[in-house]
């Protein structure tokens, strides 16, 4: 984090700050709807949590932590964008418009997708670490042919920041100067690894070395995430090509449920971050600058908790898909040993319903 | 009928001109494929006509091309990748087999992956390391691919545009040593679907399956096999995921023998997959074991070596003649 | 003879942790190996006793971790590369197909490429997408290169060690559905060689040729057989590239059948090799036509329904009642 | 090139001039030896063109034009060091011992590989773009658990710099603080395309966004890229780990035998890097500077003259291998598919000296 460069706009502590480049454009109701964001996906992501613990997801991905620089990002996208996220970006899938239901899918291991991704304008997650960092590249190049005013969104972590896929997604966005941003989410960890790891001076460094600007931003301000990601967005949009954020977070629990991050680091450092919560701060500036009613705040609680409990019901009543479904889709036209296979498991008397 | 002769580049850059004269979409990536039309000239000229928003030089990153191209298969557009080299292709197998072959089905059919990923591919220049690779086996393994093979100029003019507008992903593999090997191209009329395989020659001793280059190889085999009395049925392949299985059965039901012909090294390659797969469904019928006549199971030779590598007439007759004695 | 009972996964653990001992050039690389001892805690501890320098947590970039082992096997370490999951490896298929594969050749054998990548392989754990995938046959097909596969505690902590101290390079494939089953281990003596195949139960009227975690499923299948009279012999192939083919042949002439189980796709896999293979040299004594049980030819499905798509006893006992129908 | 960042100290006419952090450190018979060396690899190379020409070898990668970048960084190598070029590196080669002859053998298709790599401390060629640059970083982690005082230097082209496995690299030299310095030639082409394409802004800029220093060099002045890899070896092996060399550089000649760079760039180009010439600026330092006599200069060529005959007897001379050479140190131990391979192969008939 080096001076100004580091942007951030609302403090941990809830205050605004003056940076040279960058203040806040939202008012109060558009703050509140980004509390709002945060709240219920924070809470979705409870939840997911407490059903994996109840052997009702095979995994999940916790984004704690995380929420400013997904919402913040996100809500500063307009509808015809589009986005490519990894595996992490529950808040972002969230303001696409995905469903919390969709978004289980693939943790209750029901689908190796979940949604339509052409429906909300955001792909499916990506596992393999960065490859859809060039699928947005190429996306944003389309675009570019299309003559139309879009940009193009996608994002990695800290640890995926070291794949040849990302960084030659870098050469190319500079060289045809696609109309895309890169929200880096140093959340610290790749698993056990610090990001230290990865990097010897911070990430969004690199970016300068390709030829475009490069950010870092204080991941955990969604009132600065927004700003800066809207700024990039309409760069890319107006032809001025790529930017990279790097969103400074935390990933305040463990890298998926299947994890002890207990065996690589200490409390203490958790500890810490708790002070930088992404949602308190918001909370804070709520309620003091905006004098928002603690009945308002209440209400968005209970939003999220009607939500949560929908999203309970709707997992559980999630059945596995028919085994021949694995037979759908692999490919456009007909093709032999689809057919071959779906006989053979007809055959062995699987049906609907197994 | 109109028909006029060309080699095989040629039919393919006309192939690939009418491809992007009938769909706007259709674009062209690869290395050097611009100005210099491809180190083989196959995308000769097309830039200029085209443009270069639709004929893209990439800088040097195969994963990023293949990548891109997936990126631009979402947004709609149907990419002509080039892969200068067969050897060059490995960079990019992460995006293939990750992202090209999965994100149909991922998306549950929402993504049409329409790309081709061109490969000029198999032996037999006098090239160094790495230009002369057979990787057909790796894509063929791989669900949610096809791979096909041309071996004649009118099935490259053909088989290219029929891929282009084919919805799945396609890894079309080029003879390289066949490039320039003249050919009558019929331009009204594509003979075959893109998927079939093809008998070139009748016969009824011998069933001998080759694609790609293999497929003339194969050709002079028989050719050298009737002077001694033993008729040859030659089939190209054509596609090699999925093969064309019935054609084959066909005709070693009616020859009782199997002789297959591939460049690729033997283990768990195509060779493998045919002699596995028509020793079960003929069972009855072979007479003698399926042999396989391959490439040896060492990395590609310096070319000066290169034809005691690659199957040669002589080693096909061998085989020829091992399943004509097994038993008769 | 010292023999102590432990988990496939404590068996890697202390093969490794021996090799280590024995030899100071050993080092482990990989993602996440280090103070987590790995997702599956196969290098627990090791980078607490031996030092950051020799248990190396490597950025997140696979074809680095292959590509700089490669630098340190020129320079004279033996680099053991962790994959986390199989699906992870291709990013670096580049540098293992076209430099780990090639390099000792290139050199006329100046460059001893003594690697071996750990990829712990197969499904059956319930996990999200390229985390339960069989990519073998991509390196078996690949010349210069060897791939094995553990299917026991005692194979396990015996064949690493045989792997490290091996000159060639080597794709470990360990079955990580099996990481937390436990067996006897022999810390004296190594039960066979790497490379041979093992015959795991006797039998007379079908062989049975499986490895990794389907070498369970064939012994169960084995076993349902048996109470329907059918008698299975078992063949652990242990080394898929190169196979142990005598021992195969061996089995096959005596039993006239041949079934293999593997939880790879079919095209172009193992078993077609296997079936070609054994086809070919067991023309007169296959009663009945080479059978493969293998995945389906579609991308790994949601866990949910793997085990449709997972090669099933039930589905093993389909492929054994046809052989044993096919005549008689 | 900005300013004092491109390091140059002696002018295409052969004038030193001063540079704020670089002065040359060679005496006249030092400098002699560079020129020496430029003209010897420059007539070998000519030499092997015309052999390809006249058919005698399948292909040739021309080296001029980067005589000063090869000799250059070449020379500044200690014999401990240990070097990873790609297919273009004959005048490194050369310094490091490998003969004309061995150098060719890969051209003549007889081999693979050429000669001896841990002789010479020299790697085989790498055909696979990018591939040699982390086998570079990786043997420099084995100097570092070696605890030798030596470095490691790899080259690589412009193009070659879009590829993952260079960037990847980086990240790992960074993260390493690895021994190894990079020299990029740059020599403005990979094949038809320009070094524009593949980045936006010089392309010593990577490294700083990676954390390590880049720097860019005229490579035409021989003087100056053997001071720049001097210290940037002598830095590598002081444990101050890695440095990005950027040769600027030019490509003179065709891509290969096989190119017809008329295809794609404009004779007037060239002839502006004419006038940029390695060789020629040495020479007119030696004349005037150093008042070198013609005689020596003309011995130099004769010397020249009589390694490329040498060449093209040996190269003349040299026989296709044997064909069963093929399955020879496929792999190190037995195996039986080499068995086999090597016993059908004797059956055809196929004997020594075929
Ligand atoms: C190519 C590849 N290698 C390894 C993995 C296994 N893996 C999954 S997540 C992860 C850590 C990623 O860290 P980071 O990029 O920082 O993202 P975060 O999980 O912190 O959001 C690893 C190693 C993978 N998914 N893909
Ligand atoms: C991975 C890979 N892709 C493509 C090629 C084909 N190819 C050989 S040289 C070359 C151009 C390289 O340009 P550059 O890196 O600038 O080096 P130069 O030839 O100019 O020395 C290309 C595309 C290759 N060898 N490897
Ligand atoms: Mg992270
Ligand atoms: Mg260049």
């Amino acid at each position: 984090m080096d001076g100004d460069e580091f942007v951030q706009i609302l403090t941990p502590e809830g205050q605004r700050v003056a940076h040279p480049l960058y203040e806040s454009s939202l008012g109060r109701d558009e703050v509140f709807g980004l509390y709002r964001d945060m709240v219920i996906v924070r809470r979705l992501c409870n939840e997911a949590t407490s059903l994996q613990r109840q052997g009702q997801l095979a995994l999940w991905a916790p984004l704690q932590g995380q929420e400013a620089a997904q919402i913040g990002a996100g809500r500063a996208l307009e509808a015809n964008d589009f986005t490519f996220p990894s595996y992490r970006e529950h808040g972002v899938a969230w303001c696409r418009g995905v469903t919390p239901k969709e978004m289980l899918r693939i943790f209750r291991a029901v689908t190796n997708g979940g949604w339509d991704p052409q429906k909300y304008r955001h792909s499916v997650p990506t596992v393999v670490l960065g490859d859809q960092v060039l699928h947005a590249v190429g996306y944003a190049m389309g675009v570019q042919r299309d003559g139309a005013h879009e940009a193009v969104m996608t994002f990695f972590g800290d640890g995926a920041s070291s794949q040849g896929d990302v960084l030659e997604s870098f050469v190319w966005a500079a060289s045809f100067n696609a109309p895309v941003v890169f929200i880096l989410q140093n959340n610290q960890w790749a698993i056990s690894e610090p990001a230290s790891l990865q990097a010897r001076i911070p990430l969004y460094h690199r970016a300068q070395g390709f030829g475009f600007p490069g950010i870092q931003v204080d991941g955990n301000d969604v009132l600065a995430m927004y700003e800066v990601t809207r700024r990039a967005l309409d760069l890319a949009r107006d032809g001025g090509g790529p930017t990279l954020i790097e969103a400074y977070t935390y990933r305040m629990g463990a890298h998926t449920t299947s994890d002890d991050p207990t065996r690589y680091r200490v409390d203490a450092e958790v500890e810490i971050w708790k002070h930088r919560d992404p949602v308190e701060r918001v909370k804070a500036l709520l309620t003091r600058e905006y004098r928002m009613k603690r009945a308002a705040l209440d209400e968005v609680t209970a939003q999220a908790e009607a939500i949560a409990l929908q999203l309970r019901e709707d997992v559980l009543a999630m059945d596995a898909p028919d085994p021949l479904s694995m037979f759908d889709d692999v490919y456009a036209a007909p093709h032999p040993l689809i057919e071959r296979g779906r006989r053979e498991m007809i055959e062995l008397g699987v049906s609907e319903g197994h | 009928m109109s028909t006029t002769t060309m080699t095989m580049a040629r039919a393919l850059n006309e192939g690939l001109r009418r491809a992007m004269e009938a769909n706007k979409k259709v674009l062209l990536m690869g290395e050097d494929i611009g100005k210099l039309g491809g180190v083989f000239r196959i995308t000769d000229g097309l830039q200029k006509d085209f443009g270069e928003d639709r004929v893209i030089d990439a800088p040097l990153a195969e994963s990023a091309i293949v990548g891109t191209a997936v990126g631009l298969a979402i947004r709609g557009y149907r990419t002509v990748v080039e892969i200068q080299f067969d050897g060059f292709v490995y960079p990019a197998f992460d995006q293939i087999v990750s992202q090209v072959a999965k994100l149909h089905k991922r998306t549950d059919g929402v993504y049409t992956m329409g790309l081709v990923i061109r490969l000029p591919f198999q032996g037999g220049i006098g090239a160094i390391e790495h230009h002369s690779e057979s990787p057909e086996a790796y894509f063929a393994h791989t669900a949610g691919l096809r791979v096909v093979s041309c071996a004649t100029p009118n099935d490259a003019y053909w088989m290219i545009q029929q891929a282009i507008e084919h919805d799945d992903p396609i890894i079309f593999c080029e003879p390289k040593s066949r490039y320039w090997e003249k050919g009558e191209v019929d331009l009204d009329q594509p003979p075959h679907g893109l998927f079939d395989a093809v008998v070139r020659r009748e016969g009824h001793d011998v069933t001998m399956i080759a694609y790609g280059s293999m497929v003339k190889t194969a050709l002079r085999a028989a050719e050298a096999a009737e002077a001694e009395g033993v008729s040859i049925e030659v089939i190209d392949a054509r596609s090699l995921a999925p093969f064309d299985l019935d054609v084959m059965i066909e005709s070693v039901t009616k020859t009782g023998r199997l002789v297959i012909v591939q460049e690729a090294p033997p283990t768990a390659s195509l060779g493998s997959e045919l002699a596995a797969e028509l020793s079960e469904r003929c069972f009855y019928s072979l007479r003698a074991p399926a042999l396989r006549v391959s490439a040896y199971h060492v990395p590609y030779p310096p070319s000066r070596i290169e034809e005691h590598f690659r199957p040669s007439v002589d080693r096909v007759l061998d085989a020829v003649d091992r399943v004509m004695e097994w038993e008769s």
